[in-house]
């Protein structure tokens, strides 16, 4: 049985949206998800998933906000302490199963909410990391990076081509509002954050909520002419936030299992020749190169690739045309449905500045951020 | 009565989501491997042939691991240099932090190094608080140093 | 809205693994999920290299002190290079575990499963109940300064108004749940009580006194779910997931009446219209509804439709539900004589209906003959509700 | 039987190796929106504001932006009247981090006398709060068990825009 995005729709993409509560910002986006799908939350939709934390939202038991903003209430409503993927992937195995026919998923994040933004990824860590005070819990991407670079032969300069590459891109993309006209030397000569990456390769944050409308292929071709297939979808966990030392340095395990499971349902082969574009992980400029690997892009080595412009939007696979997350930002929870949402957009042809043309499949890859080494992977297809 | 959302009128309210503090046991497993941690000791957990290390109270299949000393050296398997927090903030000195491995053990230890020029894959070894700041907990070591450097402390 | 329509796969619970229920234990929070999970894979005569997939369940960050706690105890509850995915929905968390565990077999994606609760209350000071003062509506709420309690203690005291119910006929809830435990090994709260005992108890808020409560908890719990051919493989009495069901109500909870949780009954029939239930009064044997507060148990088996609306305390009066009762509640002491993880505990009282189902309860076993039984957790701000139906 | 887990005493854990205390930092400013922004003002000016769903007709108190059951934008605002009638009502006697209180509280929610409402609505304009002038008594007997009751505000100096500038419901 195939599942499907019969429907999308999203609110805020600024560092900040003061006139809005978390709320009002899901409802804003899943009034316009419903609408494009053409279905009406009360009456239609069979179950509703949310992904959000407590600690981002400043909220014990969080799930007691979910259901009201998205139409949920009285209904069979769950929510999942994951990344947006991972709700996508639930949604689709409740599909699957026979549960339901319909159904939405949300996820949102407002960073600019939360004043103590280190302290909340602080309180991520183990205990024992914690109690070291390493200064910025990102440095555990700077091991990553610092590895990756020792086990790639790809320099620094790789890594800030990327951010030049998905920055300047994002120009285009009227949601990517921390994009920039930038040139190389620009980031290289910046000062350091956490070695090897200046800030320019750190993306930066974004309130933002998206709503998604799945649906079985029944209920897909009553709706749409033209839907968005959900061709494969996996996560995987490598090792605990309690079990960082576990960790394989330099690599992401996690998006490699992914893959492989999300390929086999698609029955892709080949990823790169069988699909047109991808929306990859990039919240640190190396994560692009190191994801690309991982998914089976690159065997010849990224950086390679990415310094003979081939992931370029003009290139023969364009990786990140909307910008990725460096221009568009992160938003706790929401960000592998950002990444979702520009592909969804892209396969249909609505994607304005950014879009390609002729792509009919996707690949979409998301890490959870730290301090997690969980990773989803999704392939679209028109 | 109508007015509605002027910017200069929205508004915010602060609060926290704050227990007093959090004290957190180190587990059955874990006190065990803090005392030894107290006395200068680094372990691990032998799981049949493997070692992992740091010791967690299972191995990554789910067996029962058996703690062990390890001693070194270290060898230094990434690092990272940290600059600035999460606000752009300069820390008042850059934090060099390693990931350390045993050459017979998987897993690893993430800790600070000391180290005029850090590199990958140089071999170090920690250096201790004195022995009454101790308190089992990873803070117990101050940093690693090049191994082939004489103890300070 | 039409769920269950298609679903065709069966799915079997063929494991269950509990850690000790205590205030305060040594373990760390992976440490207790580990126990839990190894227990419960033990007991299904597996091994982790034979789990597929791992749903974790834990209620509130703000207990165990670690942000995205599902990440944190991953290793613990076998989710190394796995799908692993927490589901956290306050109180309903518990039961929503093996739901969740039930789409990822029903899907076809996962043949085994491994459905992990896991929950380490003690770690935050001055007591856990501040981290409760957290679940409020910042803006609208907290400002006022409430505690946990105040919420079920309005709650309470209409119930009682509306069903015109003494604090002893309530009382009566927290006397068999204790007595209950007396028989289970893991129980943190288990004793032999009167009413007097209950109504002598301090006044917390009234009408909540404190052995109106089931006491704050660590621990963990953990389930083994299967699809048929495997389960068929494995054991001679798998216990099957028959129905799931799962509601939230509005977050606005002062604008509706609480006297009855509506949004139990919406889960309810969710999961009895999967399992074929016309008539759950007749047709459920044995249950265990959500009882953190006494009067929830009752609050929730109206909700469940095993009483009618203001029954419930005259037929626990009559010993409707006692172990030897028609319709026996709670037998495994509920969370009243268990003590009360949160996520662990809904977990838990499915693991004590696979027991009986199975006949494996020892000295807890019901009188009765089981074939069908069903679990709720509760939870929010009266509003959620994830009910699990059993068969053998 | 051997049941995992191990119980330890706070002195034994006191003296324990590899404890670790934590203080966490975790603070918000929450956005108010557009909907509670109003409410919140109207509070500081004395007034209880709702919104009306210009779908279904009920009022919605507290304010949102949308009417949750039907899900459509809400519609115009109104002020809703100061009085009501309670519900249900609590004494508590602990303090929200479980201390103990030198006085009780009494809090209560209140059914709001809206427009266009019977009383005996499942679904209602509703306000939590305390109560002020209400014995212990009153609440255990039943007694404040649909008492009428009306808003007592703190002084227009002393107001915030917080739900606390109305100090309490008092009974007349």
């Amino acid at each position: 049985m195939r599942t499907a995005i019969v429907g999308i729709g999203w609110s805020g993409f600024r560092p900040s949206v003061p006139e809005l509560s978390f709320t009002e910002m899901m409802y804003e986006a899943a009034v316009r998800a419903y609408e494009d799908a053409g279905v009406d939350a009360r009456r239609d939709v069979d179950v509703f998933v949310s992904c959000q934390e407590d600690f981002w939202e400043g909220i014990a038991i969080n799930d007691e906000f979910a259901p009201d903003p998205v139409g949920g209430v009285m209904r069979p409503t769950v929510t999942v302490a994951g990344d947006g993927l991972q709700c996508v992937g639930q949604a689709y195995m409740m599909i699957r199963s026979g549960l339901a026919e319909l159904v939405a998923v949300e996820a949102h994040g407002k960073p600019s909410d939360v004043k103590t933004l280190q302290e909340i990824y602080e309180l991520a860590l183990d205990p024992q990391l914690r109690a070291l005070k390493p200064g910025n819990p990102f440095f555990l991407a700077g091991l990553d990076a610092v590895a990756y670079m020792r086990r790639s032969g790809a320099r620094r300069e790789h890594f800030a081509l990327v951010a030049v590459k998905n920055r300047r891109r994002g120009l285009r993309n009227p949601r990517a509002s921390h994009a920039a006209s930038i040139e190389l030397k620009a980031v290289l000569n910046a000062r350091p954050a956490i070695y090897p990456l200046t800030r320019h390769e750190i993306a930066g944050f974004t309130d933002a909520a998206i709503s998604v409308v799945m649906a079985s292929e029944q209920k897909a071709r009553e709706l749409r002419s033209e839907p968005i297939w959900l061709e494969g979808i996996w996560w995987s966990t490598e090792v605990g936030s309690g079990s960082v030392e576990w960790h394989e340095w330099g690599s992401m395990p996690s998006a490699r299992l992914a893959a492989k499971e999300a390929y086999r349902q698609a029955g892709l082969k080949d990823p790169r020749r069988q699909t047109d574009f991808a929306e990859v992980e990039d919240r640190f400029s190396f994560m692009e190169l190191l994801f690309l690997e991982e998914l089976g892009m690159a065997p010849e080595g990224a950086h390679k690739l990415l310094e003979s412009g081939y992931f370029d939007a003009e290139g023969s696979y364009p990786v990140n045309p909307s910008g990725g997350s460096l221009s568009l930002g992160t938003s706790f929870e929401a960000t592998g449905l950002m990444r979702l949402l520009e592909a969804v957009l892209q396969l249909r042809g609505e994607a304005g500045g950014v879009q390609l043309r002729g792509a009919e499949r996707a690949v979409v890859a998301s890490w959870r951020g730290v301090p997690s080494y969980t990773s989803a992977v999704a392939v679209l297809g028109r | 009565m109508n007015r509605r959302g002027g910017r200069g009128e929205l508004l915010h309210v602060e609060g926290s989501m704050e227990a007093d503090k959090y004290v957190y046991p180190p587990g059955v497993l874990g006190s065990e491997a803090a005392k030894a941690l107290a006395e200068g000791k680094l372990t691990g957990i032998r799981c049949g042939e493997k070692l992992i290390v740091p010791p967690r109270p299972y191995c990554p299949d789910h067996s029962k691991g058996e703690l062990v000393e390890v001693r070194g050296p270290w060898i230094v398997e990434s690092f990272t240099i940290v600059y600035e927090d999460m606000y752009g903030n300069m820390l008042e000195t850059p934090q060099v932090i390693a990931v350390l491995r045993h050459e017979d053990a998987e897993g690893s230890i993430v800790h600070f190094l000391k180290a005029e020029k850090p590199r990958v894959g140089m071999r170090t070894r920690p250096v201790f608080k004195s022995p009454e700041e101790r308190n089992g907990t990873l803070g117990d070591i101050l940093y690693f140093e090049p191994a082939e450097q004489a103890s300070k402390k | 809205m039409r769920t269950n329509v298609h679903v065709k796969k069966r799915v079997a619970i063929v494991g269950a693994g509990l850690t000790l229920f205590a205030r305060r234990l040594l373990e760390t929070p992976a440490e207790l999920a580990w126990e839990a999970a190894s227990r419960a894979l033990g007991s299904a005569g597996l091994a982790l290299k034979d789990i597929d997939c791992v749903v974790i369940g834990s209620a509130v960050d703000g207990f165990d002190g670690v942000h995205m706690k599902g990440e944190h105890i991953a290793d613990g509850a076998g989710g190394l290079l796995r799908p692993t995915v927490r589901v956290a929905m306050g109180g309903g968390t518990g039961v929503m575990v093996p739901i969740a565990a039930w789409w990822h077999v029903a899907s076809g994606l996962c043949k085994t499963v491994l459905a992990v609760g896991e929950e380490k209350m003690s770690h935050a000071y001055p007591h856990p109940q501040a981290v409760f003062a957290y679940i409020w509506h910042p803006i609208l709420e907290r400002p006022l300064g409430p505690n946990l309690i105040w919420i079920f203690a309005l709650e309470m005291a209409w119930y009682m108004r509306e069903c015109k119910a003494s604090k002893e006929d309530i009382a009566l809830v927290s006397v068999k749940n204790k007595r209950n435990a007396l028989d289970n090994p893991h129980a943190q709260a288990a004793a032999n009580i009167t009413v007097e005992d209950v109504l002598k108890s301090e006044t917390l808020v009234w009408p909540v006194q404190l052995l109106d409560i089931s006491p704050v908890s660590d621990g963990a719990a953990a389930l083994v779910l299967a699809d048929e051919s495997v389960a068929r493989r494995i054991t001679d009495t798998p216990v099957w997931i028959e129905g799931v069901g799962f509601a939230l109500d509005s977050s606005f909870w002062y604008n509706r009446d609480l006297s009855y949780p509506r949004y139990v009954e919406q889960a309810a029939r969710m999961a009895y219209k999967m399992a074929g239930i016309e008539r759950p009064w007749k047709e459920i044997d044995i249950a265990e509804p959500h009882d953190p507060f006494d009067y929830k148990e009752l609050h929730n088996l109206e909700g469940l439709m095993l009483a009618r609306k203001c029954e419930a305390p005259r037929l626990l009066k009559e010993g409707h539900f006692e172990r030897s009762g028609e319709l026996p509640t709670s037998p495994s002491g509920g969370l009243l004589g268990m003590g009360n993880p949160i996520a662990a505990s809904g977990l838990m009282k499915t693991a004590e209906l696979f027991w009986q189902l199975r006949y494996e309860a020892g000295a807890r076993q019901v009188k009765k003959a089981v074939h069908k039984a069903v679990a709720s957790s509760w939870g929010g701000l009266m509003q959620t509700s994830t009910v699990i139906v059993l068969s053998r | 039987m051997e049941i995992p887990g191990k119980y330890v005493r706070e002195e034994e854990l006191r003296k324990m190796k590899g404890v670790i205390e934590y203080v966490p930092k975790a603070k918000y400013s929450y956005s108010a929106g557009q909907a509670l922004s109003v409410f919140l003002r109207g509070l500081k000016e004395g007034k209880i504001l709702g919104k009306r769903c210009s779908s279904c007709g009920r009022i919605l108190l507290p304010p949102r932006e949308f009417c949750e059951s039907c899900f459509s934008p809400a519609g115009e605002w109104l002020e809703l009247p100061q009085t009501g009638r309670v519900e249900t009502a609590s004494v508590s006697y602990i303090s929200a981090k479980r201390g103990k209180l030198e006085r009780p509280e009494i809090v209560a929610i209140i059914r709001l006398d809206a427009p266009g409402y019977r009383g005996d609505e499942p679904e209602f304009p509703g306000i939590f709060h305390r109560l002020c002038g209400v014995s212990e008594e009153d609440v255990m007997s039943g007694r404040v068990f649909g008492a009428r009751v009306r808003a007592r505000w703190r002084p227009a100096e002393q107001r915030a825009g917080s739900i606390t500038d109305i100090e309490c419901f008092e009974r007349w």
